[in-house]
């Protein structure tokens, strides 16, 4: 199903490449020419592309210091409210709030709060969980885990008209060039 | 990002002639291909074997009362707490290796920080049974537990028990997420190379649909990044509050301040002894020398020489300590250490933790496979009987001689220890075969590390 | 005591008379709520079981404690568990004079070897849970030893003897009432001369009259008495000195300085709590008062009055006699001096010991040793009448028994008689002859020869197996007798509860005898008593007598019996290895065997539990090569027995110390082949000590649990001590041996107690070491025990212990006593560390022990520097055995498998008192809580209050200079506080 | 490659995901009310008797004193369970035949006590005693409920250490004139708050929360 010809509404199209120095021109030509829609795929992180495929503000840091002011604050106050204010017991002579006695658990509480709102952090923000997604319907997709690389330019895209881009992508002479159904 | 030059004087992170595709496929291969090697079913069934002695043991336990144990008045602490202490040690490194040196960019953590990652998890995991099962009444231990009961209590937050619950409950769930989160892109791979459609579904579960998209792997590097900056306190912060047990008890041979560096320099020693004694067979019967080279092997023996030297120093700051603070209790102790009904068990631990290891020392040794693998083991010899000697001699001769007495593991002591060994290397065995033990997507980056960008045909 | 002297005023007799006698014990019973025929007839089924008793029907029983809410099987119940249903039984008719829930106090006796200690038995809804002493008699002053205090556990000991037994077979009491009469009318004929009676030590005046009434009847019957442990050596010591038996009586309060020769005045002897209290007051010293008496020792083997001696002297017991004959010699005593050139003891020390007896006398007193030959006992009352101490340190009164006689002569003749066939029909009333009989007797051989042989004793033991009839003796707090104290004073014994078996007391077995059978032991006891107290209101006297527990007016007076001359033979210094038998001090001479409390009590100085063993002298055992747990075989006139040694420094060398009793082989399930038995060295000469015997060493190792592994203290200021007159020189001495943090150092603000704030002070110079305080813990807050096995691993559960530590040199070493309960530390390492909060404070400043709470981490036993806390290993506590269940405390929970215990100083106590205080609108007084320790203590050493209250006893001793906390430089701030040890050397023997 | 899922399990799984957070709080959140239902606590539940013994008609109806059949309360830990003989009283002039007083007529006879099954029943490490709160002035009806109004007896409240604890810590909301501690009628009036200070005062009410108060 890979050169369908009838114009049924296209995901995008998508570009296969052979390392990453030709991805990375390739989706800085494309941000050029004016393609915001667009996304790069590779087996392993590389830099620069990001900002080639046009992404601006990554706001996971700011998450994960609220959680983590958030994680003190609660193990702080829940051994202050069960120490001092709900069931207060004199224990071994100590004070009812024997603050330093209540680091330990407040630091390891900021810690796994901060924790968790990175990782659920950066899935959310990552949209992830998808397991379904059209890019899976290109069967040489496969590949982008293994040592290929991938320039999708979406139809919503306002530049987006089919022949066009497809004529522009053969132009960053890529390994081959597929619709990607949705 | 290493620089060739640097690549050229020692020895590389990855032999020649690897790509992206080999690496993909070699390691992947592991898990993927159909046949099981038959060592796997004989390490499997005796480690299954000793795992199921630990659950006897358990159950005999629960069914008797902790008098089953050597424990007594005055040394109400045995090899419980002695297990603890080392599983917990041991699951550092690999929160370290791949925290602390990512953040330090040593990029030949890279091949080795995933089975790391996991020996964390499984050693945390038998240290955590140990906690649970020495209370002389553990139905009752959720009650360490903070929650709105019909008693109207709550726990002691002033016991460095319950900072124990906290600190490894925490460590524990987030060495599970960082593995988890480095592991997501090779299950992505492992999910587009395997040809079985179940294990397509299973690895695709696991992926969360991961498609290496540019900006994912941004934010999914900065997620990593801030994983590992939180990883790196949180490692020290744990074997710190393990050593408060201690620390914050007022037993001569506890009360010490020198202890939470040098349980945590003896944590990071006990988990690399660990780490080699592990990936030094590894590497041979999966045939990995290509990936975990003798450069691995000799970092990892580079630090456990430091960490031994700091450990050493350790030991040495206590007896000084006794020496200087003039405290009759203090002084006793170290003597009593060093003359005691105990000696035998604090001298061969100074062999094994600081008179062995200064072998490495010698290039010739660090150099040698075997003689790493040896020295290892020893270490790992040698950290259980630190914790011998602390625990044991430690209480059973204290503030008042009316109330001295001895104590001796039982064989039940023995069976829940060596069980103990058989659940690690249970789930140890069953990682290798479901889960790629080295990571595969950032082995990648070592490959464009070496700028060999060589085609390979299809 | 206050508490106690209102609610005691209830007698037995009072309940008895409201409804007539018979209606009364069945009230008991009712209490019981269970029919003695219900309760005998299931004790018969479960005759055969394995497990201890235990009565289907008993479920009423169960409730009554479960209404107290003593805590049974459900310790370990959490909030999240559903409880089962629970049952109340009501009376049918509500009991008079008691509310369940409130306990009640009734004075009674106990007696051992015949002579009486009076008691407070506290009972709860009819049960007796706890002895105490009876601060009005004589022979206690509110102190109790071990032994009564441990009797409590024989009354609910399910391998007690429960049904009457012919030949192995249940048989039942009117089958021995026909015995009885086709029996006596064979010997009617021949005025019984075939009827012989054997008892024990007899100084119950009613059981005496009643077998003076059969020998009346029966001219020619005869009766024996005859017990290991006897007075022999005193009896012919008098009889050699005065022609006459006379008791002698010691009054210690009057003794500036005191000489013991190889005895031990503190423990066992009758009278030792008395000895103790007055000994022990002469020791007290305050801001005020600075004199202290001065005790010589001169002892085989370390003994508590040796280790409270300021001078001691170990001595082979062979060697006592001549020693006491040189002593003699020179205060002009007696004109012989022994062979012995330079004397035993060393001239310095002799000299110095006359000088100070010279310049004492009349203000001095010489004590021998109830094991020492007669001689000494002569040479003693010599001396003593030589230093006119006569009247003021010694008093004489006639025999205190009901017919004195020298028990080995008693039993030989029974044998004798028996081996001449002449006995037919031999009724033994306690005892048992058959373990403990003079060995050369052979005992058991001539038994076989009587026709009909009738046993009765409490539990089934070796001589039960080899008579035809066995029938179970009723305990003291089942039955009604009386007895006399050691100066002669008679108290009448009360039965609390109806007996729980099918037993019979002594009184009935000869009332049946004197064919007054079906006649009760409480119409018996009355009767007599009627016949004596005939002037005034006899009914007032009798409930007086009940109430006090002594009958007034019924000590002896003072006698004053003439000095014979006796001519004793110059001595020779002995040679050659000695053994010197002792009557065992946790189970005297194997009577004890089955209780276990006494079993796991360390003994006084050895420490050892659960065993007996060889004691020798350190340098004995290099000489000979021999170690702890070694086992040597010790030969005398050809019989030989093996016994492990255990190595005791103090010891007198070249003498082996056996102690009797162990060894016991038809017991109950505690006692039964524990230790060795020594009975077959000892011979009828009556000898304690023998020398011309030999011993091997063996290759047999035993392991041997003792509670103290280690005697030093390691140079740690833990029981500090000094000389009087270093104190009165320099009173700060103590405070200088170690340095107590100002708890204003602590960055934390320290805590304040306003209101009550509880403490204890534990007098060291006072303390002998005597162990009362471990078993009344025990008593009180259901304390169980473990076995031997668990001993040895050092899982022992008391919760006051007493420390026992040596110091100077190994050959005659200076010993400290020191009790260690928990010391409720203000700052308390303990409760720190408990994840739970399990252990708390209360602002009353103990530190509370919340069981139910407990999860077992054991990090507070660790993070304890007193190491007072004991932990439930297993399922310690008896929650099967029914009598366990009666006997426990209901006021204390029983404590379940994983939980941490501790001393709570009585917690239940304090509860109670301030409850009534609160009740009666007032404030807790000093004296108001009494903790089980410190109300069973001989010399009155502990002292527990409100150190709030400046007026307090515990507040006045706090305030002494020699006040001091153990390991206080800790931090720990303890609660508990010492006040250092005192000894009060004779100038002349300071070494410099 | 062709689709491994279907689009629709985008959805599922972050529902899934959220869905499992949701439900280990619910779970949670259960388990702690079961803990305090009536299940659990036998609170509000009717005990079964071996004689429906009503103390609506005795109390409420008769106007029977508590103590008259509850004689220890005053004294003693324990307030007592009438023996059979305190029944007889009345019952063997009056009810003389009834069909339910039969065990109770049995048990004179045959002097075999009656089995009443206990209803307010605390844990055996639990001390509590009847007669210092009676003194402290603490009404029956406190700790026991409306029992005038019980047909048949129930426990009242949960006895779970929180319930006790509402009183320990704030004993002057539950306290009451003395005289009026046996009244299962009495209500505070609207002077509460001076009345109840003013008793705090009088009996010297001090509010008891450690441990040893009721556990020994």
């Amino acid at each position: 199903m890979a050169h369908t010809k009838e114009k049924n509404k296209l995901y995008g199209l998508m570009a296969e490449f052979e390392n990453e120095t030709q991805l990375l021109q390739a989706s800085s030509k494309a941000n050029e020419f004016g393609f915001t829609k667009m996304d790069a795929y590779t087996p392993y992180p590389v830099h620069g592309l990001p900002e080639a495929v046009g992404f601006k503000k990554n706001r996971l840091p700011m998450i994960v210091l609220i959680g983590a002011i958030l994680g003190g604050l609660t193990g702080f106050f829940m051994q202050y409210f069960a120490s001092v204010i709900h069931y207060p017991i004199n224990i071994g002579g100590r004070p009812l709030n024997s603050w330093p006695s209540f680091i330990v658990i407040t630091f390891e509480m900021t810690i796994l709060f901060a924790a968790f709102s990175a990782v659920f952090g950066m899935f959310a923000l990552n949209n992830l969980p998808q397991p379904y997604h059209p890019v899976f319907n290109v069967p040489r997709f496969a590949l982008a885990s293994r040592d290929r690389f991938f320039l999708c330019i979406e139809s919503i895209d306002a530049q987006f008209e089919e022949e066009e881009t497809r004529k522009f992508l053969k132009s960053l002479n890529p390994m081959d060039v597929y619709d990607v159904s949705p | 990002m290493a620089t060739e030059s640097k690549q050229k004087n020692q020895a590389p992170l990855i032999e020649p002639g690897h790509t992206f595709g080999s690496v993909s496929d070699k390691i992947s291969s592991l898990v993927l291909n159909k046949k099981t090697p038959t060592f796997w079913f004989i390490g499997f069934g005796i480690s299954f074997m000793l795992m199921n002695l630990l659950l006897l043991a358990i159950a005999y336990l629960l069914f008797k009362g902790i008098g089953i144990w050597g424990v007594n008045v005055p040394v109400a602490w045995g090899f419980a707490i002695i297990n603890l202490v080392w599983w917990i040690g041991i699951g550092h490194a690999g929160t370290l290796i791949s925290a602390i040196l990512l953040l330090l960019r040593q990029e030949w953590r890279t091949s080795i920080n995933r089975f790391a990652e996991a020996m964390t998890l499984f050693a945390v995991s038998a240290a955590g049974i140990f906690p649970l099962i020495h209370t002389g009444r553990p139905w009752l231990d959720y009650w360490l537990i903070p929650y709105p009961n019909t008693m109207a209590l709550w726990p002691n937050f002033r016991s460095p028990l319950v900072w124990d619950v906290f600190a490894i409950s925490t460590y524990a769930t987030v060495s599970l997420l960082f593995w988890y989160v480095g592991l997501v892109p090779d299950f992505a791979t492992l999910r587009d190379r395997t040809k079985t459609t179940g294990a397509k579904i299973i690895y695709g579960v696991l992926s969360m649909g991961w498609r290496g998209s540019a900006v994912h792997w941004h934010r999914y590097e900065t997620a990593y990044l801030l994983l590992a900056g939180l990883a790196t306190p949180l490692v020290i912060s744990v074997h710190t509050v393990v050593s408060f047990d201690f620390a914050m008890g007022i037993v001569p041979g506890w009360h010490a301040t020198i202890f939470p560096p040098y349980f945590v320099a003896g944590a990071i020693y006990a988990g690399f002894a660990m780490v080699l004694t592990l990936a030094i067979p590894l590497r041979k019967v999966y045939g990995l020398q290509d990936f975990i080279t003798m450069r691995h092997l000799k970092n990892m023996a580079k630090v456990m020489l430091a960490t031994g030297l700091i450990v050493a120093y350790g030991y040495s700051v206590e007896a000084f300590t006794a020496w200087y603070s003039a405290t009759e209790y203090e002084g006793f102790m170290i003597l009593n250490r060093m003359t005691g009904p105990y000696r035998y068990v604090f001298w061969s631990l100074i062999i094994c933790n600081v008179a062995v290891p200064q072998l490495l020392w010698i290039s010739k040794v660090q150099n040698s496979v075997v003689g790493l693998f040896i020295i290892a083991m020893f270490v790992n010899v040698g950290m259980w009987l630190e914790r011998y000697v602390i625990v044991i001699t430690s209480l059973h001769r204290d503030f008042l001689p009316s109330s001295w007495d001895m104590y001796s593991g039982t064989f039940w002591d023995w069976a829940t220890y060596i069980g103990s060994i058989g659940l690690f290397l249970t789930l140890m065995f069953l990682f290798l075969r479901v889960i790629p033990s080295i990571s595969i997507f950032e082995m990648k980056t070592l490959v464009i590390g070496r700028g060999d960008k060589k085609e390979d045909k299809k | 005591m206050k508490e106690k002297d209102i609610e005691k005023n209830t007698t037995l007799t009072e309940l008895s008379d409201k409804f007539g006698q018979k209606y009364g014990k069945d009230y008991w019973r009712s209490l019981e709520a269970l029919s003695q025929t219900e309760e005998f007839q299931q004790a018969v089924q479960n005759e055969f079981k394995e497990s201890p008793v235990e009565w289907e029907n008993s479920l009423n029983r169960r409730h009554f404690l479960q209404i107290m809410g003593a805590s049974l099987a459900l310790a370990g119940l959490n909030a999240c568990t559903k409880q089962p249903a629970e049952k109340i039984i009501p009376h049918v008719i509500a009991p008079e004079k008691i509310t369940l829930g409130k306990p009640l106090f009734f004075a009674t006796s106990f007696v051992l070897s015949g002579y009486a200690c009076g008691v407070l038995a506290e009972s709860h809804e009819g049960r007796p849970t706890k002895i105490e002493g009876n601060p009005e008699h004589p022979a206690s002053l509110g102190a109790t030893d071990i032994f009564a205090q441990a009797s409590i556990l024989n009354l609910y000991d399910p391998d007690r003897s429960q049904v009457i037994k012919n030949i192995g077979q249940f048989s039942s009491w009117e089958a021995f009432l026909n015995l009885l009469r086709t029996q006596l009318e064979a010997q009617s004929g021949k005025n019984g001369a075939g009827i012989r009676i054997l008892t024990e030590t007899v100084t119950s005046p009613t059981l005496a009259a009643q077998l003076k009434t059969f020998l009346k009847k029966y001219p020619s019957a005869k009766w024996h008495q005859y017990e290991p442990v006897n007075r022999d050596n005193v009896k012919l010591g008098s009889q050699l000195a005065f022609g006459q038996y006379v008791e002698t009586q010691y009054h210690l309060e009057n003794a500036d300085v005191a000489l013991s020769l190889d005895g031990d005045f503190f423990s066992g002897m009758p009278g030792s709590l008395v000895h103790a209290r007055k000994f022990g007051e002469r020791r007290k010293v305050d801001g005020h008062h600075a004199q202290m008496n001065r005790l010589y020792a001169v002892e085989s083997s370390l003994t508590l009055t040796g280790a409270m001696a300021d001078h001691r002297l170990a001595m082979k017991a062979g060697d006592v006699l001549t020693f006491a004959q040189d002593l003699a010699y020179q205060l002009n005593a007696t004109k012989e001096k022994s062979q012995h050139n330079k004397g035993v003891a060393g001239k310095k020390w002799m000299d110095a010991l006359v000088r100070d007896l010279k310049s004492n006398s009349g203000k001095c007193v010489v004590i021998p040793g109830e094991f020492q030959a007669p001689e000494v006992h002569y040479l003693a009352h010599a001396i003593n009448k030589a230093l006119g101490n006569i009247g003021k340190t010694v008093r004489y009164t006639k025999s205190v028994e009901a017919s004195p006689t020298v028990q080995n002569n008693s039993i030989r003749e029974l044998t004798d008689d028996m081996k001449n066939g002449l006995v037919e029909f031999l009724v033994i009333l306690g005892g048992n002859p058959l373990f403990n009989a003079p060995a050369d007797l052979n005992f058991g051989e001539k038994l076989k020869t009587v026709k009909t042989r009738v046993h009765v004793s409490p539990e089934e033991n070796e001589t039960s197996e080899w008579c035809h009839w066995q029938i179970p003796q009723s305990h003291y707090l089942e039955s009604w007798s009386d007895a006399r104290a050691f100066d002669g004073a008679a108290s009448i014994i009360q039965p609390l509860i109806a007996p729980l078996y099918a037993s019979k007391s002594f009184h009935e077995i000869m009332a049946a005898l004197n064919d007054q059978a079906g006649k009760s032991d409480y119409e018996i006891v009355r009767e007599y008593w009627l016949s004596q107290l005939k002037k005034g209101d006899f009914e007032r006297s009798w409930q007086i007598a009940l109430h006090d527990g002594v009958v007034a007016g019924t000590a002896f007076p003072g006698i004053s019996p003439t000095l014979r001359a006796f001519n004793l033979a110059p001595q020779e210094a002995e040679k050659g290895l000695e053994v010197v038998f002792r009557p065992d001090p946790n189970i005297w001479d194997g009577r004890f065997a089955n209780n276990g409390w006494l079993q796991e009590l360390p003994k006084p100085i050895s420490k050892l539990t659960w065993d007996n063993a060889a004691i020798i002298s350190p340098a004995s055992a290099r000489v000979h090569g021999l170690e702890n747990g070694q086992s040597i075989e010790i030969k005398r006139n050809n019989t030989s027995i093996k016994a492990p040694v255990w190595i005791v420094p103090g010891q007198a060398n070249e003498t082996i110390t056996l102690y009797l009793g162990y060894g016991r082989i038809k017991t109950g399930k505690v006692g039964a082949n524990a230790g060795v038995n020594i009975f077959p060295l000892k011979t009828s000469d009556g000898k304690w000590s023998a020398s011309g015997i030999s011993v091997k060493a063996t290759k047999e190792q035993v392991e041997l649990a003792s509670t103290q592994d280690h005697g030093s203290m390691e140079g740690r200021h833990l029981v500090r001590e000094s000389s009087l007159a270093d104190y009165v020189a320099h009173p700060e001495l103590f405070h200088e041996m170690g340095h107590e943090p100002d708890p204003e150092m602590s960055l934390y603000p320290p805590y304040k107690y306003d209101g009550y704030a509880w403490g204890m002070v534990v007098d060291l110079n006072a303390c002998t070491g005597c162990n009362a305080c471990t078993v009344a813990c025990q008593s009180e807050n259901n304390i169980p025990i473990v076995g031997k096995e668990e001993t040895l691993k050092g899982r022992e559960m008391h919760w006051i212990r007493v420390d026992r530590y040596y110091t100077g040199d190994e050959n005659n070493p200076e010993v400290a006593h020191q009790p260690v309960m928990c010391m409720h530390c203000e700052d308390a390492p303990c409760e720190v560390v408990c994840p739970v909060a399990a252990t708390t404070h209360s602002d009353e400043g103990l530190n509370e022990m919340t069981y139910n709470r407990c999860v077992g981490t054991r990090y507070c036993s660790n993070n304890c520097p007193y190491k007072v806390r004991r932990f439930n290993f297993f399922k310690y506590a008896d929650y099967i055995t029914e009598s366990a269940k009666l006997m426990h405390n209901p006021d204390v929970t029983v404590r379940f498998r994983g939980v941490m215990e501790k001393c709570t100083y009585c917690v239940q106590r304090i509860s109670s008192a301030r409850i009534k205080a609160k009740k009666e609108d007032r404030s807790i007084q000093d004296g108001d809580i009494v903790t089980a320790c410190q109300q069973v203590c001989p010399t009155d050493a502990i002292i527990f209050g409100d150190i709030n209250d400046e007026n307090s006893r515990v507040a006045k001793a706090k305030a002494e200079h020699r006040d001091y906390g153990l390991l206080a430089e800790l931090g720990t701030r303890p609660r508990t506080s010492y006040l250092a040890k005192l000894r009060n050397p004779n100038p002349e023997l300071i070494e410099s | 490659m062709s689709q491994l899922f279907h689009p629709s399990s985008n959805a599922i799984a972050k529902v899934s995901i959220f869905g499992s957070v949701f439900f280990v709080g619910f779970a949670a959140w259960v388990l702690l009310a079961i803990e305090r239902s009536s299940y659990v606590t036998q609170a509000q539940v009717v005990v079964e008797q071996p004689v429906p013994f009503s103390h609506r008609h005795h109390v409420a109806q008769l106007g029977i004193d508590c103590r008259y059949c509850h004689t220890s309360v005053e004294e003693s830990s324990f307030a007592g369970i009438p023996a059979t003989k305190t029944c007889m009283t009345c019952h063997s002039q009056i009810h003389t035949t009834a069909d339910i007083l039969e065990p109770v007529r049995e048990s004179w006879q045959t002097g075999k006590s009656l089995e009443w099954v206990r209803v307010h029943d605390l844990p055996d490490f639990v001390y509590f005693n009847h007669s210092i709160h009676v003194k402290k002035g603490i009404g029956c009806e406190s700790c026991h409920g409306p029992v005038g109004e019980m047909a048949l007896t129930w426990r009242e409240h949960s006895l779970n250490m929180e319930w006790c604890l509402e009183c320990h810590r704030a004993p002057e909301k539950f306290v009451r004139p003395r005289e009026f501690v046996f009244d299962l009628n009495w209500k505070a009036g609207k002077d509460k708050k001076t009345l109840s200070d003013s008793l705090v005062q009088a009996y010297h009410i001090e509010s008891l929360t450690n441990c040893s108060i009721c556990h020994r």
